[in-house]
């Protein structure tokens, strides 16, 4: 399934929403502006706008600690999301989830995760319901390579498979889990060989690149959709920030020789030359992309940073239903 | 007054499976999910005659599972589905504590509001059948400490059926603890569907003397205890408190106000039981009445013993419950 | 790794040694003279034999619910256990463990489990000591069908791999999971499947012959000792009892039909004939063995019947060290 | 009296750094596992240059795999080593409860007292740093209600070595709960290898109108309030437990002998918390001693919130115990 022109701006336009996002995002956590712990999605932005150009909000996804990106490219709105960040009344979870448990009901974001490995069973139910609805619902779970050793994932990717249901297992290999590389925390290099293990297709996608992303996966969505049942579709890509934060604890567990053959790589980079080659978008036109959102980005952090904090009254509202 | 309802002796298990059939009855998006619940009908016979009664799409074998079947409820219940799960013993919560109490627990708090998991957890509990370390265990403890969800652990096949019909209509998480030792007791159960309340005591005995606070299998030893003490003259309440969370604090103070005294029970270990909860509620809110310390009776501190006579000597029962109601008073 | 003449003798005697164990504790069981669960190990005993024929007491083993076969197997002596059946004080676990829970430490027997899919992460830890102290010794980890598809076996097959542990994962794959059949609780027909996903070997033996089942662990057991790591090593089998007990619940979970194929396939009786060809062992010696043991049964029976309850002064012993 | 020892400052974090160097230093079979211990030296940096100094045979990356971790610390244990592993935050424990609950704490019990598991857990507990409802709880709760477990809570560099090294020591799985909000805090602690003995409270500040019994970072919390308290003429005796179990019972007891006066401070919830089994003890101990009903504050019953003001409105807190010792001594 090849992109049209459209779906190519659409694609690119999630790609620089996450990208300025999450770089302004980084700055305000640096400089102390942003309480707590902030996992940016820096780098990995062709695997979330790849796939969610597939999906309305009528399809879920689950997410992990590393969500804003997932929320972006679902659809979340940026004065929202930061004022989450910030911890304010306006945020999407009323100021009680923060960057760890983002989400939006409405648009089927079923909540970024502290808790690794912990998305791919609840987007199993979702995709229960999918089918026990007897809907063409889609439900999408993103984990890393660290999470595919949590066995919550084996638990999931067996009952999908077994069920049939309409479900896509993206892994987002990045190489490592925290500060611990892949080598080092798993005998394989290419999780897809998982897959097999569960009776389910296992694709391996060059992650930095959004178009085959979105092939990949509009190909294993239109067979979720058929009621085939789920795909493992790991992405090869890499994060340009630190595990939490931009720099980080300033550890050393990657070199910088590394980080930067990936940059080479930078998927929006090589994005933006192929829709110039293809004449989809100038780079005239891809600069005034960046600006646009920039500005929504900042609009969005003043309407955060003037957003009221929650009123204490309501720390013991929505414990329960 | 209660209206005239028609009702028949059913067992504690047979209470069980008519509410899980009552349930997918008046439920569209009710199904029930878990370990050998749909061809075996469950291990213990919970859900008998369910999958014939309502096909393969609505009563579900899992694989050996607990933390991806407690994920499938999470997340079919967040996307408008109201799951019935069974986890067969509660001492499997082990393999699904997370599942549990940082997402199922939480996810509607740190969302904000924005999400309702109406989900019934369904799950066996307690000793007495040489089931050993791993199969005899009550955890309620575990579960009671976590905002979010609702806990009750039903003592009667009357309780049994209207709290789990009470569960299913809830939007929240609610344990549904039941108790294998029980599943053969027999009572009377209405055959119409019916609630009973989620947090809400039942007076067992009305007595002057002294308070016997306690819940689930242990509702019958204290009973029984209750009608020994009697025979000495003293005269004992049993209160059974159905839901352990939220729990009916105003019904055991009201009680102790009358009594002045008061044990409390439970078949879990002692220590850091939630007997610590409940005692501590009593003596503060009822301090000025009480006229001995609040008493606590629960299992000792070690694993269930497997062989028969260890085993029964670690259980709390009736016997344990007249010495500790008589030291209680005095009275020996 | 062809067995020589001791070996099949001695594989001989360790499956009878279970067979006869088994039967008379089901029908001591299904008498109501033994309290609690039993899950009898009838129609498996070629595993355990075929597998315990290379391992000394030095070796470890990690068992199931279904535990008895495999301290059998393993060493165990009848009279210590059926005390602890009968939950006795002279039972190998003092009366406390049961059926659910019989070991021995001195053979190597890590304990049966209550816990489906508990034992492999105990194991990797087993075989981490051998590891650690530079020594030859191996883990061996038994479990079924069911327990692949726990989180633990998939945390535990992943951790072995990454650390090329001397261990020896043994799927026995009897079909069923309770009332479960294995179509309905995975989509895949073989288990090995799972181990090129941790980066092991995945094997696939019969289960019903003793012979294939002491070969292919002879090779994966080199491998171990070898330091290059864990094997996977599938063995279809099937168990002639009920899940529980002989009868169990009486429900009509598999067929008749099914059942009588596969005995057709009794482990005892092929491996018997095999030996009475090979001129190993003649029918009537077999015959003597079984009459042999199955003295040493009805002794194991009486010795546990005279011994005494466990003090009820014990009660709290052992909790902690 | 105790013998001179050197100390000198060292942060929380630097004393548990310093205690895992002193256990790998005196133990050839202990080791250290857990996600990013070894080439991170801990997110926390409770194991930095740990690596370094004992190589990656005794110093172990493991994956994000809970379960498999506490596993292979049981199966090391059992077959002779002395594992030391590290969950990152204690909210993780529900990825592994059944290897910590069913393995850990019940094989030596079930095995006949034949399996010794010389067990270190070391992990994080506590709020106050933004991170919201999973990675800010205290469960302490679940885990002392499991015989066969150990459970230490240290509040100060001081105890935090010493109670490191007591664990490693000891024959039997030691949960050592250590509070995030603490690391930087600084305090004497002994160049020396030492332990603080498991099981043993220490008295923080003696008083005589009121005990104040707390542990882990409320420590700190109830000093303060203590201070204030002080100035307005109220004299509280704080004391730390240190050891939640086994607990000291016997210092508590004594210590509201003295003051007839109990105030039980945690940070975890406080419904079902470990609060309602220190209460329970002291009014089944100490009931003829008591003035005043035994309070008990720890949070209110709702996830961890993240937003900054709700957070701290949800913490226990130094003017949450003024305001609740006031009450108790009718001074206001
Ligand atoms: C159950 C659990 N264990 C450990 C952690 C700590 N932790 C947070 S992120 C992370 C690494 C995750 O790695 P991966 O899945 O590859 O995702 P990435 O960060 O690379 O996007 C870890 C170990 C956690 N949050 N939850
Ligand atoms: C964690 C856990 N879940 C469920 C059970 C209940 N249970 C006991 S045995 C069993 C089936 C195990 O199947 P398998 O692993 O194939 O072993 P088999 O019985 O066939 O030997 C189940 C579900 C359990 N004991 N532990
Ligand atoms: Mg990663
Ligand atoms: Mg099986």
């Amino acid at each position: 399934m090849q992109p049209d022109d459209d779906t190519l701006r659409d694609i690119h336009r999630r790609m620089v929403r996450i990208r300025v996002f999450e770089t302004e995002a980084g700055k305000l956590a640096e400089a102390g502006r942003i309480p707590g712990a902030l996992h940016l999605y820096v780098g990995q932005e062709a695997v979330a706008a790849g796939i969610m150009a597939h999906l309305s909000a009528d399809d879920w996804i689950t997410s992990t600690h590393r969500g804003h990106g997932h929320l972006i490219a679902k659809g979340g709105a940026f004065d929202r999301m930061f004022a989450e960040l910030f911890g304010r009344a306006t945020g999407y979870c009323r100021g009680k989830g923060g960057s760890m448990h983002i989400s939006n009901m409405e648009l089927g974001m079923l909540g970024a995760n502290g808790i690794v490995g912990a998305g791919p069973p609840i987007a199993v139910g979702a995709a229960f319901t999918a089918k026990y609805r007897k809907t063409d619902r889609v439900a999408v779970t993103f984990f890393g390579d660290g999470a595919s050793n949590e066995g919550s994932f084996h638990e999931a990717a067996n009952m999908a498979a077994l069920y049939k249901l309409p479900a896509l297992f993206v892994c987002e290999n990045n190489g490592y889990g925290e500060y611990t590389a892949q080598a080092n925390h798993q005998a394989i290099v290419d999780v897809a060989d998982r897959a097999a293990g569960y009776g389910m297709p296992g694709v391996i996608v060059d992650g930095m690149d959004a178009v085959a992303v979105y092939e990949a996966a509009g190909a294993a969505l239109e067979r979720a959709r058929a009621g085939e049942g789920p795909t493992l579709l790991e992405c090869k890509t890499y994060r340009f920030f630190d595990h939490v934060g931009v720099r980080g604890m300033g550890l050393s567990y990657r070199t910088d020789a590394e980080l930067e053959e990936w940059q080479k790589r930078d998927p929006i980079h090589m994005f933006e030359e192929r829709l110039a080659e293809l004449g989809v978008l100038s780079q005239e036109q891809a600069a005034e992309v960046h600006d646009g959102i920039m500005a929504e980005v900042q609009a969005g952090i003043e309407f955060a940073e003037q957003s009221p904090v929650p009123d204490v009254a309501t720390l013991l509202d929505d414990v329960y239903a | 007054m209660a209206e005239a309802v028609a009702t028949r002796e059913l067992t504690y298990v047979g209470a069980i499976a008519e509410a899980a059939h009552t349930v997918l009855a008046e439920q569209d998006t009710a199904f029930v999910a878990g370990e050998d619940v749909a061809g075996a009908g469950g291990v213990f016979g919970s859900y008998r005659g369910l999958l014939d009664a309502y096909g393969e799409e609505r009563v579900i074998d899992t694989p050996i599972s607990e933390e991806g079947i407690v994920g499938l409820a999470v997340g079919a219940a967040a996307t408008g589905l109201r799951p019935i799960i069974d986890i067969m013993f509660m001492d499997f919560m082990g393999e699904c504590m997370d599942e549990i109490a940082n997402q199922m627990a939480k996810m509607r708090y740190m969302f904000g509001g924005s999400a309702s998991l109406p989900i019934t957890i369904v799950t066996m509990s307690g000793g007495g059948m040489n089931m050993a370390a791993q199969h005899s265990q009550s955890l309620e403890a575990w579960i009671c400490h976590l905002p979010g969800l609702k806990v009750v652990a039903p003592a009667t096949p009357h309780d049994a059926k209207g709290l789990i019909i009470a569960a299913s209509r809830d939007d929240n998480p609610v344990f549904v603890v039941l108790n294998k030792l029980s599943l053969r007791n027999t009572g009377e159960v209405p055959e119409d569907s019916y609630e009973v309340p989620i947090g809400k005591a039942r007076t067992v005995r009305e007595g002057s003397d002294l308070t016997i606070v306690t819940y689930s299998r242990m509702v019958h030893e204290a009973t029984t205890a209750a009608e020994a003490l009697a025979e000495e003259g003293i005269d004992s309440e049993v209160i059974d408190l159905r839901s352990l969370q939220p729990m009916d604090t105003e019904a055991m103070v009201a009680s102790v106000q009358k009594t002045h005294r008061a044990i409390v029970v439970h078949e879990a270990v002692r220590f850091g039981g939630l007997g610590g909860e409940i005692a501590s509620q009593i003596q503060e809110l009822a301090f000025d009445y009480l006229d001995a310390p609040v008493a606590r009776i629960g299992a000792p501190f070690s694993p269930v013993p497997f062989a028969a006579n260890l085993e029964q000597a670690w259980l709390p029962n009736a016997p344990k419950i007249v010495a500790a109601a008589k030291e209680l008073l005095g009275s020996e």
